[in-house]
């Protein structure tokens, strides 16, 4: 028995997991419908995918909010895991669920995948035959990963980067590059049955004045990582940057260079997928504002050439959303959608070739860290700061990057720290922002560029 | 004057802790960052160690409620808090609810100066008033 | 005394006019607000002026949908005239206005200004110093037009093909050319007591499958017609065409060429902006859908570069909007120009280049007729099909052109009438369009084409 | 068969009847359009000169009520309209109604058939079958 299948027996093992029969969900994904694979539904279907969040305690909450999405013309399904399943606290995570199940208030911000378990699973999935997307935030996904494909999910969202920076202070990144290369192996593995599974990263990251060079770097080399180990259908992603400029040359960016860096690894027989964000900063507190901002954001990964949009609702500044802002999101967007249509073509090419060098020097830098594998150079990267995400809450964020918006609502980097791009992109950097201001005014135009949607 | 602020409980919700830490600065304060994800026992053990005159907490994911519960108890538990200024702010509840019922509730927590969806020059300048009323 | 004066005598001792002060009017204008005037804030306000639709009959409620604009943040107010006053029956409107009054039921679709008099409406634009955009439908609107001016509203829409061939059946068209010319006469006389007046032409025209050569050759010489008798500031305007791309293109060109033809004739010293309309064409129905058309006309208005956008409300399938939708629309729209940031700069050269040819050659034509003046030219222009305007209900209009979309939506002539493009930009139209079909298809496409955005 | 068509009143909404023109054209009726503008005189001046079975009238704008109430007395006038069929549709109220409340009010004016907000399309597919029952 091979290393992977022997600690796949362990963890499948976990006392909450009610008897995992391999060969009955081999079976299953050999012989699953081709629509619940995403990545059939990008090759067939001619449009931008939509995608809302969500996620609810009990099968019936679940039940009833898919229901309504597909009501409103949803293409892809959420599934959003609540936060003790992602923690591996499974034994909280059912006595909540009960709890939910009793009353009928909800107890969890999500649905405990691991214990409703992926019989269960399976039938509300194959039911609605629409393919998901599981949205969790794990740094340890192993068992939770096992369960969704078994269930039917054939997308995973995250990463040992994107789901770990953002998410967590103190969990350790050299581990959560090893729980990831379980899930990739594994999603690799499955892929060779029928459709293959997606991986999908989260390139929003902190939401907050992250420059471009760093999220695509992050991106490509989460992509780089899954594909290492077999992965055939990866979508990159990133969210609105608050500029439509901006956006659209980061698009064009990121889907040159990912093309570029998977080739290098001879991965040229991997599809890879384009995924926007609407906007996932602060958003306006009025709602009908809020609406605004969505509609916005949808006319952009147009714009941008997305394959697949994430929906965010009119509700994301005062709580958790109801089924119903939810459902209206995905009405509106697909709407837009099919009414948008002349879409002009835009190339920057100054601006493309500017973040096109600091991408590839950050890298390039990666690359030539010591280590003697990729992760441990990323591992490495992160640590030294080549690569630092602003706004960060993970200890291990280097932290020094300071990140400004031009007249033009361009995020700009206007303090390097380690990340090594080269001194002629970072004078254009500077160029666009007037750097004469004191400290305090510069400090109240970040706060200010944070809110820029409110 | 010293504060000891941070986000309190799993919270990691980072962007509001750093301006605070910022406009603290700017206001004079001697500031203690502790972050986001930081316990309660983190929070009073840094007041004591510090011999900080103000407790400044964030919270917006909605976790507040559930460890705010806790505070008075474990208040006790410390010697020569009495004086500490203890102030709370962010977004307070799990959805939504009205100033008029969370404010005396967290009053009654224990808190001084309760912020809810309030910006935080506001909530500073309020502090500051609260300071100035309380030395006179 | 000049003939104008004469004439001005004699429209202002209509019966429904009590006696009108021509040197109290003149003195009101000199020492007016500058704020009253749009081409003032047209060169102080550093953004693009929203302008909603709407006009009700009696004072108090004209005033309350005002006040509602302006807590709605609004730059520019609107002044819609009820249609017995547009037809000149102020012997109706009189009557419909006391019955409104009376009882709590609007009789009129407008504001009668003619009835309600200078004095009274001064009052209330002086009382919210905000510019006053009149909108009519009115083919002599000699008498309107003074009412207007002497009331504090300066900025005038209208012009006689603009304001005839969408509005009219039988109207004469000559008479509109002869009643416009007095009103343009008057905008310029009194332009050179204080700011100038504005004059608006109206693009939209039927909004409806109406060809971007048409609109902007039309957009021209009511440009022309009005610069001819001394008018100082002029709007060009379009409707959104349903591409995002073709009104791109389309911004571009007016812009070049009303400074083109505006240099011609000598007035390089006229101000000339752009208008962008929202959608005009069919709604949705549902309300909803109607808000993500509204929020994209606003992102495309920017992308065009628009000074002023003109607003349409969520009800404008069901029927006329209630001043809460109106002011809805108002701030949504204030709201996304502010969060629209880092617009690309965008040109599409060949687009350009033959829409440009399409409308020197339709220009060239006009000019060309023998006829011995602009508006002569013009009339036999249109009467003879050189200027054609599909779906104009007007019994002059040559109904000879057949416009379609093309998979971009594009608006695309398939057949020219008399319309004088050349060969070369024919052919480029067709090329777009599958002309494969048989007519049957056609027609089902054109149905669809009218309602892309339903 | 023969078709008088055309929008009613001061209306000029154009669209709706240049499509109605060619749907019927299509459907193999022999079309007399009026265009829009028309009053309803002139409409039955047209079917008589015609000698049309039918008369299919539009208004969008809002203004049909205010005619159809003549239509009655109007028609009484002209001799042998008896089998006239009588259509309308559009958007045939100012504001907003449901048809449950306008099509027994506008039948009671003297339609057949009554379209408020009705698809083209299936509104001709009714009156097709409509005649096709009449004429069994
Ligand atoms: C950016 C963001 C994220 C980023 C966070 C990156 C990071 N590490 O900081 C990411 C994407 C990672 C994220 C993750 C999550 N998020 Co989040 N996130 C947001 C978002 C969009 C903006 C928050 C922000 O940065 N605002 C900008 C700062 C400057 O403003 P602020 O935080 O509101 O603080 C202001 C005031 O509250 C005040 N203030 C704050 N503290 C204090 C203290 C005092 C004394 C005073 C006077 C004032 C004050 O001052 C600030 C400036 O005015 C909000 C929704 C929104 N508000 O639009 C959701 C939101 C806060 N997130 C939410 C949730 C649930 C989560 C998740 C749990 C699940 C998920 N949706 O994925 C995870 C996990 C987080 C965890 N474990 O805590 C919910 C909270 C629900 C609730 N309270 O009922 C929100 C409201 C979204 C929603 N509608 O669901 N999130
Ligand atoms: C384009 C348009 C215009 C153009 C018209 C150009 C032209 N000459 O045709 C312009 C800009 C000039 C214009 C002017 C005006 N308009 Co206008 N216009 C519209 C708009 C946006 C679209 C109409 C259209 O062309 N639709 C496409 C066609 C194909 O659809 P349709 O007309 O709805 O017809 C469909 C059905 O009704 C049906 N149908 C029609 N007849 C029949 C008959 C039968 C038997 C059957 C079965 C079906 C059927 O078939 C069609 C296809 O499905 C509508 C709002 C909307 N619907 O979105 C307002 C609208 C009709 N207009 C309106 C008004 C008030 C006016 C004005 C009076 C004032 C103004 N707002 O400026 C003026 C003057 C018009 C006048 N004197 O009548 C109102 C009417 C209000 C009401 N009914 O309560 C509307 C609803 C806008 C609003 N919310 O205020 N308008």
């Amino acid at each position: 028995m091979s290393l992977l299948q022997e600690e796949r027996k362990i963890i499948l093992g976990n006392e909450y997991v009610d008897n995992f029969d391999f060969a009955e969900v081999e079976d299953f994904v050999k012989n699953a419908s081709k629509d619940l694979f995403i990545s059939y539904n990008f090759k067939t279907k001619n449009k931008m995918l939509v995608q809302p969040r969500g996620g609810f305690p009990t099968y019936k909450k679940q039940f009833a909010l898919n229901k309504f999405f597909v009501e409103a013309n949803v293409d892809v399904l959420p599934l959003t895991i609540d936060s003790n399943t992602r923690l591996n606290d499974y034994a909280t995570a059912k006595k909540m669920l009960r709890l939910s199940e009793e009353n009928e208030i909800d107890m969890l911000n999500g649905y405990p995948l691991v214990n409703h378990g992926y019989r269960t699973t399976r039938k509300m999935i194959t039911h609605f035959n629409k393919p998901v997307s599981l949205r969790h935030g794990t740094p340890d996904a192993r068992l939770l990963i096992e369960t969704a494909i078994a269930s039917g999910i054939f997308e995973i969202e995250g990463g040992p980067i994107t789901y770990l920076l953002p998410y967590s202070k103190n969990f350790p990144l050299d581990k959560a590059f090893l729980y990831w290369k379980y899930v990739e192996k594994v999603c690799a593995n499955y892929s060779k049955l029928n459709e293959p599974i997606n991986r999908e990263s989260f390139g929003p990251l902190t939401a907050t004045l992250v420059p471009p060079a760093i999220t695509i770097a992050i991106q490509l080399l989460e992509m780089l990582l899954s594909l290492e180990e077999g992965v055939k259908s990866f979508s990159v992603s990133f969210s609105q940057t608050g500029s439509m400029n901006q956006d659209i040359v980061m698009g064009a960016v990121i889907k040159k260079l990912a093309k570029h860096y998977a080739n290098e690894i001879n991965c040229d027989d991997t599809t890879i997928n384009l995924v926007y964000h609407q906007w996932m900063g602060a958003f306006p507190t009025n709602k009908d504002f809020a609406e605004q901002l969505i509609n916005m954001s949808t006319v952009i990964a147009s714009m941008v050439g997305a394959d697949k949009i994430i929906t965010k609702t009119r509700e994301e500044a005062s709580g958790i959303p109801t089924k119903e802002a939810n459902a209206k999101t995905v009405a509106s967007t697909q709407y837009t959608l099919g009414i948008l249509n002349g879409l002009p073509n835009i190339v920057d090419e100054e601006e493309e070739e500017i973040l096109t060098l600091e991408v590839k020097a950050i890298m390039e830098a990666v690359f030539n860290d010591e280590a003697d594998t990729l992760w441990r150079k990323v591992f490495n990267s992160i640590k030294n700061g080549t690569i630092d995400v602003p706004f960060s809450p993970h200890i291990i964020n280097h932290n020094e990057m300071i990140t400004i918006r031009d007249a033009n609502k361009n995020i700009r980097i206007i303090k390097r720290g380690n990340v090594p791009i080269s001194d002629r992109c970072f004078e254009y950097e500077k160029s666009k922002c007037d750097l004469t201001k004191d400290t305090t005014s510069i400090v109240n135009d970040i706060i200010h560029d944070i809110g820029i949607m409110q | 004057m010293k504060v000891v602020t941070g986000v309190v409980g799993n919270d990691i919700h980072v962007v509001a802790n750093r301006l605070i830490e910022l406009s603290l600065h700017a206001r004079g304060f001697e500031v203690f960052n502790l972050g986001v994800n930081t316990y309660l026992e983190e929070f009073f053990d840094a007041v004591v160690e510090t011999d900080a005159d103000i407790l400044l907490i964030s919270s917006l994911n909605g976790e507040a409620e559930g460890w705010s519960r806790e505070i008075k108890i474990l208040k006790s538990k410390y010697k020569n808090l009495d004086n500490l200024v203890m102030v709370i702010g962010g977004n307070l509840v799990v959805g939504t609810a009205s100033p008029e019922t969370i404010v005396p509730k967290y009053k009654n927590y224990g808190f001084d100066l309760v912020f809810h969806q309030v910006d935080l020059n506001t909530g500073l300048d309020t502090l500051e008033e609260f300071l100035k009323e309380r030395n006179k």
